[in-house]
């Protein structure tokens, strides 16, 4: 009986204590892996989250408020994604923040959107700083949900129009994670290209599973046998690192246009290869963009935190967040929400963007960039590797503009 | 073509050698024992965790040796210790000491090094291009690897032949009531045959552990597939096993290489009819299939086999 | 070897069966006819197949050859359960209850097919009047309705014994098999429990392995003698006393 | 507690013709259950609570689907979450049908085609996964997990690939003027089905299928020679398992809203094994006991701690090593010994050995926090104690609690076997223990 009895109190008790929060500060729930196989990218974005907090906080804040970031692990699964979401919205969260797994963000934005439909009042926004399928700003579009990051679509129209002026690009190779955001890539890839490039042949498509493959080499061996001299891929975390890592032990010789080859590993492997600029990515900004605040930004970043900058899109969340609110003179998330729409700011690597009301998706100049040995002008290197990234193009804000089929239901 | 089949032969014969160090242990102590030791994928994780630190202490060649000891070791403490108390409640109870136990190494090794690959690199005396076929590079360190399995299989059936303990482990494998027969030194040669096979995965880990990824996550994902490999050869059966182990390397392998799907052969369907589930049986590739593979070859030989390819046993 | 009581088939009836592990024979052009009604236990040495023979008859192992009827029908390469419900049961040489649920509870689902409750999951097992006054029944037969709550496990051997008896009549069977049912257990305790097999098998079918002598003479109508797989003599126990065969071959070595 | 006692107790069973003080007792503990399950969310309003109790409420369904496997049947599966998540997505598709086809259906009917769901596929893979009990069931039941799980990511058009399935509770016909919209409703419905599952997995324990399963359990042998087939036995276990673990997934899939590939996975097929393991396989109310206990540490100790899962796996080795019987099975030990008079003794024991066990649990979680802690360098909070992991103080003062708390622990535990022995032998004695 004893036992039974402290047992129900250790099970009460903290349910009790779930009180609301302070009223001066503004909490952000960061819901990502922190936790499992995506834990080290996860934990990457908590840290630049953090620092961006107290950047903040060290000039005052939002309106005078303090920002706390709240690390909350869903272990890329969306179910506890969306446990974690009700957890940090009961303990005073009302914006939540998300990147990984575009699955997790389309049960989020789904439940946000109910969310706030049903609790009138206690309203949540959520900002999605890293999550590109492009059906979050088209077919799944929310009111409720703001992206950052390019969509997949938009980073590949960018990436296509690189590649259309680039003649030795004869035969290409598309390899993918076998999951939404990797065959929006492939398909995107397909269609673009066909568009602005028809003579150019796609010598293999190939989807594989998501995180779960230990050894790239039959894949590599693939890639050989079909002769590509350009590898398209979305592969991001262990899947570019390990793709890359098969790559350089079989003496893979192409071409790598990615989206996140600067992820975790990723530079190590690189370098490991010996593709001197030979492996593109397309970013939002980078480290070498030459833009002096954003350099400078990098530079302390670096200082404090120990990793580059993965994610210059989040310094544009936040700062834009703090814009919005000013803007509206409040940090109630209905007229956050309201002052977020096209709202033009001016992002970390310099020109204007711009949260298009439509659809939410934030538009921006995008960059494509090689990785290699580096000149005297660009001063940051990854992973320790004398390597780092290297400008090759800059796509306007302009130019960098899809259409959507975003009806979005207002409130 | 013939680049592929020959590198794909390659790397499936390799993974299938890694699957037999890791699936022999697992059949004899299972023959032995009746313990299914669910963290025997953990030990393999271990190995390769162990030989990365030591690596970085005092080098490979050390690691190589060191490594697996310890893991032994502690394959003989968990024996000792563990399953031995836990013998009188059955082996349901036993299955779940070591499901916990797998549990919990996932959860220390995490803690200890963390969540994300750690950087185990390829020894630099063997960080070069064995040979170059068709223009594609296959590393030393790979062959290194096959070398390294097939001496420990040549060993492990010298000592399973000509040992005294390898006889004892030969009879357990074809009659497992005589086990009991043993007399008094039945739990000494429990506590070895769980050490070595324990330290059979550790060595597995260490030389694994530079060419795949090292990680917090290598044993769950590797530990079903691990058991689908001793039922597929048949229970307690070591040529079972050994066959086994190859054919699903060489399966997983090659299904990665392939590119067919059910379209590519017969034509695509009548775009019009929607997405259903006959399109999505119909577009997938084989290459997409890969992992669930060896799942579908343990339900075929179920139905077709039930005792598993080599086994004589039931149950 | 006599056949069967004329008029009616025999109760068991087992045809040049053979049995073979690998190359070894173990029971070799075994005939054995138990009449409806008859007390027939089996003797022999150890190692003559006794038990073996009964896990040909009751469906344990499965012949390499030759038949085993059972009321005249065909049961052999049948499933134990099959046999079972057509009337066959069978106890073990070794104590074989439920060990974990009580005696109760084993008594009573050693009934329940036979009752006709089968695989029912709509009914509520303890309203079920015929199988609470069967079970009452058996239990106070085999003299345990004291311990009926008590874990099977827990009883005492000569207890367990008992329990086994009884799961093995609780189904109502006319064909009762007992497996050395007083092994290991003291002189008094032997003679209750051949009182109560007795008891018990009034009426039935009972074939019985058993090592004690008395036992043997004491209950049996007649009696087969088994050495190396093969029944060498058959008979009353009057015959077998006075078989020389059998004396040369099993009463003479092993006195009794 | 490692007493000498008697390895385990009867199975969820109730002795034939109680007296009517035990039928009254009976009833009584079922309607305190649905009174604390109707009051539970006045008590505790808050959002956070809410979705607490709804998902120990499916957790509990769950694990006491999977009792009728372990506990009742003695099928070890490491593949249950199959039959889970299949019902997840029928309640799904279900859901979204009926709002499709306009069908008057309202949700509180939607767990049963959950429950379909995961009867369905039982009855198909059923047959031949039930061959054989053991081990090898143990590790086809993974193999087949594995297979469904993965085979969910292909075949998107019923799975919706990673992203999975959605759907909105609120769209559905409405019943009682309710909309399902509120945690709160969505609670009562779980609560509803709670009880509707619970009464009817206790009252299959009560059945002829239901006592013959824990035979086949104990000596599937055995069984063949009472005229039943073992494995037809394990089969239906099987399926009823499959439909109430699918009842769960449609619980689950109405309060998430999504029904996706992790619903079938290993770690959910682990979380219910731990669960019932936990709590205890030989009650009917063990696996109710763990679903609380781990549901609300998985909720609770996330926050508190990043390595929360590996106290689970200590929790869940002690547990194994120690007491098989897990926390109903530690309570029920004690029965014999409040009916006989001599708890008393044992309760002082325990009184002695709770300091020096504290302090044991103390050092373990310190060293434990340590080495987590040890690179970040976040202060460990204990019973408002900060410590630094990096601190020599933090590493001593968890030595001492390890070594001096382990050997004085070691001690007392050996005081309250001593207690215990005496306590049972009086037990025995009285007649309250066998």
């Amino acid at each position: 009986m004893m036992r039974k009895l402290t047992l129900a109190i250790a099970v009460i008790a903290p349910m009790l204590g779930q009180a609301a929060s302070a009223e001066d500060t503004i909490k952000i729930g960061y819901i990502d892996p922190l936790s499992g196989g995506g834990a080290s990218v996860g934990e990457g974005g908590l840290k630049t989250f953090q620092y961006l907090a107290e950047e903040m906080n060290a000039k005052g804040g939002i309106l005078g408020k303090k920002i706390e970031i709240v690390g909350l692990d869903n272990k890329t699964n969306p179910q506890e994604s969306l446990v974690q979401a009700q957890k940090a919205i009961d303990s005073g969260v009302r914006f939540i923040t998300q990147g990984n797994g575009s699955s997790v963000a389309a049960a989020l934005s789904d439940f946000v959107t109910k969310n706030n439909t049903r609790n009138p009042g206690k309203e949540v926004l959520y900002f999605n700083y890293a999550a590109v399928d492009p059906s979050l700003t088209n077919d799944k579009c929310s009111y409720w949900h703001f992206r950052w990051d390019a969509g997949s679509d938009i980073k590949m129209e960018a990436l296509t129009n690189y590649m259309k002026d680039t003649p030795s690009i004869k035969k290409v190779y598309l390899i993918n994670q076998d999951y939404s955001f990797g065959q929006s890539v492939r398909t995107d890839a397909r269609k673009m290209l066909g568009a602005k490039r028809p003579d150019i042949q796609i010598v293999g498509d190939e989807l594989h599973p998501l995180l779960k493959v230990t050894d790239f080499s039959p894949y590599i061996a693939k890639i050989k046998a079909s002769g590509a001299d350009s590898v398209v891929t979305g592969n991001w975390g262990q899947d570019i690192a390990l793709l890359l890592k098969a790559a350089a032990d079989a003496g893979l010789k192409v071409n790598w246009y990615t989206y996140y080859a600067g992820g975790a590993g990723g530079p190590t492997a690189i370098k490991q290869t010996g593709l001197d600029h030979q492996v593109f990515q397309i970013t939002e900004g980078f480290a070498n963009s030459g833009n002096q605040a954003a350099m400078d930004f990098e530079k302390a970043f670096r200082a404090k935190v120990g990793i580059s900058l993965w994610y210059p899109r989040a310094v544009n969340e936040m700062r834009m967040f703090k814009a919005a609110a000013e803007k509206a003179n409040s940090v109630d998330p209905v007229k956050v929400a309201a002052a977020l729409e096209d709202l033009k700011f001016e992002v970390l690597d310099g020109g204007q963007g711009l949260m298009r009301k439509d659809d939410h998706q934030f538009f921006q100049p995008i960059y494509i960039s090689s990785f290699g040995k580096l000149a005297a002008n660009e001063p940051f290197d990854e992973e320790n590797t004398g390597w780092g990234w290297h400008m090759v193009s800059k796509v306007d804000t302009a130019q960098a503009m899809v259409s959507t089929t975003c009806k979005m239901a207002r409130p | 073509m013939l680049e592929l089949i020959v590198i794909s032969t390659l790397n499936g014969v390799l993974f299938g050698m890694l699957l037999f160090l890791l699936s022999s242990g697992l059949t004899v102590i299972f023959s032995m024992m009746g313990v299914l030791n669910f963290a025997h994928a953990s030990f393999y994780m271990l190995g390769a965790f162990f030989g990365f630190q030591l690596t970085k202490w005092i080098g490979f060649w050390p690691a190589l040796v060191l490594a697996p000891l310890l893991v032994g070791a502690i394959g003989m403490a968990v024996e000792r210790y563990g399953l031995r108390n836990t013998h009188k409640h059955g082996h349901v109870a036993e299955l779940l000491l070591t499901f916990g136990l797998a549990f919990a190494i996932e959860e220390i090794v995490s803690m200890i090094w963390g969540k994300s690959p750690v950087d185990y690199r390829v020894p630099a005396l063997l960080d070069f291009p064995a040979f170059t076929i068709f223009s594609t590079n296959y590393p030393a360190y790979k062959l290194f690897m096959l070398a390294v399995s097939i001496v420990i299989f040549i060993a492990l059936l010298i000592v399973l032949k000509r040992t005294r303990v390898g006889l004892i482990v030969q009879a357990a494998l074809t009659h497992p009531h005589m086990v009991g027969h043993l007399g008094h030194n039945v739990g000494r040669v429990f506590m070895a045959v769980f050490g070595v096979g324990s330290a059979l995965a550790g060595l597995a880990g260490v030389i694994a552990g530079p060419a795949l990824v090292t990680q917090s996550d290598m044993a769950a994902a590797l530990g079903p597939i691990l058991f689908v490999v001793i039922v597929f050869g048949g229970l307690g059966s070591l040529p079972g096993a050994f066959i086994a182990s190859l054919v699903i390397g060489l399966v997983q392998t090659f299904a990665v290489a392939l590119d067919g799907s059910l379209a590519s052969a017969f034509g695509p369907l009548d775009p019009s009819a929607g997405p259903s589930v006959l399109t999505d049986i119909w577009n997938v590739t084989i290459a997409q299939v890969a992992p669930i593979v060896p799942y579908l070859l343990l339900v075929i030989i179920l139905i077709v086999r039930p005792m598993g390819l080599m086994g004589t046993r039931e149950s | 070897m006599s056949g069967a009581v004329s008029g009616k088939s025999a109760a068991i009836e087992v045809l040049a069966v053979e049995k073979r592990f690998g190359n070894v024979g173990i029971i070799r052009d075994l005939n054995l006819s138990v009449a409806q009604g008859e007390r027939h236990a089996i003797i022999g040495p150890n190692g003559a197949g006794k038990s073996t023979t009964f896990n040909l008859i009751s469906g344990h192992i499965k012949p390499t050859s030759g038949e085993v009827k059972l009321n005249g029908e065909v049961i052999s390469g049948l499933q134990p359960f099959e046999i079972n419900r057509r009337g066959l049961s069978r106890s073990f040489q070794v104590t074989n209850v439920f060990a974990r649920m009580s005696v109760w509870e084993n008594v009573r689902c050693a009934v329940l097919w036979a009752t006709g409750h089968r695989y029912a999951f709509w009914k509520n097992v303890d309203s079920l009047p015929e199988v609470r006054e069967r079970t009452a029944k058996i239990l106070d037969d085999i003299h345990l309705t004291h311990r009926r709550d008590v874990p099977a496990g827990l009883l005492t051997y000569a207890e367990q014994r008992e329990l086994e008896i009884g799961i093995t009549i609780a189904s109502g069977a006319t064909v009762v098999m007992l497996d050395e049912p007083t092994a290991g257990m003291s002189n008094a305790e032997t003679e209750r429990a051949v009182a109560l097999i007795r008891r018990l098998t009034e009426g039935k079918t009972l074939v019985i392995v058993e090592h004690d002598m008395s036992v043997v003479f004491g209950l049996a109508d007649r009696i087969s003698v088994l050495v190396y797989g093969h029944i060498i003599a058959s008979g009353t126990p009057e015959e077998i006393r006075r078989d020389p065969k059998v004396k040369e071959a099993y009463l003479g070595e092993e006195a009794h | 507690m490692t007493a000498k006692v008697t390895p385990t107790s009867t199975s969820a069973s109730n002795a034939p013709g109680k007296p009517a003080g035990d039928g009254l007792r009976f009833y009584g503990v079922w309607l305190l259950g649905i009174a604390a399950l109707i009051v539970l969310p006045m008590l505790f309003s808050s959002g956070g609570s809410l979705t607490s109790f709804s998902l120990i409420g499916i957790a509990i369904v769950f694990a006491l689907s999977y009792n009728i496997l372990l506990g009742q049947t003695g099928l070890l599966s490491f593949g249950h979450a199959v039959h889970y998540g299949l019902g997840g997505f029928a309640a799904c598709h279900m859901m979204n049908a009926v709002v499709a086809h306009k069908w008057p259906i309202p949700l509180p009917f939607i767990p049963l085609f959950g429950g379909l769901g995961g009867l369905v596929f039982a009855i198909i893979i059923g047959w031949v996964m039930t061959k054989r009990a053991g081990t090898v069931f143990a590790m086809i039941s993974l193999g087949i997990g594995e297979l469904v799980a993965s085979s969910s990511l292909i075949l998107r058009s019923v799975f919706g690939g990673e992203s999975g399935v959605t759907t909105d509770r609120t769209a559905l016909p409405k019943m009682f003027g309710w909309s399902f919209g509120p945690q709160l409703q969505v609670y009562y419905l779980i609560a509803f089905w709670l009880v509707l599952s619970a009464i009817a997995m206790y009252a299959l324990t009560r059945t002829p299928l239901g006592r013959i399963s824990n035979a086949v359990r104990d000596n599937p042998e055995r069984v063949q020679f009472i005229g039943y087939d073992p494995h037809v036995v394990r089969y239906l276990a099987f399926c009823f398992a499959g439909f109430f673990a699918g009842v769960a997934g449609g619980l689950a899939a109405i309060n998430f809203e999504i029904a996706n590939s992790a619903y079938l996975g290993a770690i959910q097929s682990g979380l219910v094994l731990f669960s019932t393991f936990i709590g205890g396989t030989a009650y009917f109310f063990g696996p109710i006991l763990g679903a609380i206990l781990v549901t609300y540490l998985q909720l609770g100790l996330t926050s508190v701690t990043s390595v929360w899962q590996l106290y689970f796996g200590i929790i869940f080795i002690g547990i194994v090593m120690f007491s098989p019987g897990g926390i109903a099975g530690l309570l029920m030990m004690h029965r014999p010994l409040v009916r006989a008079g001599t708890l008393r003794t044992v309760i002082l024991s325990y009184l002695v050995a709770v300091v020096p066990t504290v302090a044991l649990a103390c050092g373990v979680i310190l060293a434990i926090e340590t080495v987590a802690r040890f690179s970040g360098g976040e202060t460990i909070n204990l019973f408002g104690i900060g410590f630094k992991p990096q601190s020599p103080v933090t590493w001593i003062v968890a030595l001492v609690l390890l070594v001096g708390g382990g050997f004085v622990a070691r001690l007392s535990w050996g005081r309250i076997a001593e207690a215990w022995d005496r306590a049972a032998t009086v037990a025995r004695d009285r007649g309250y223990l066998a």
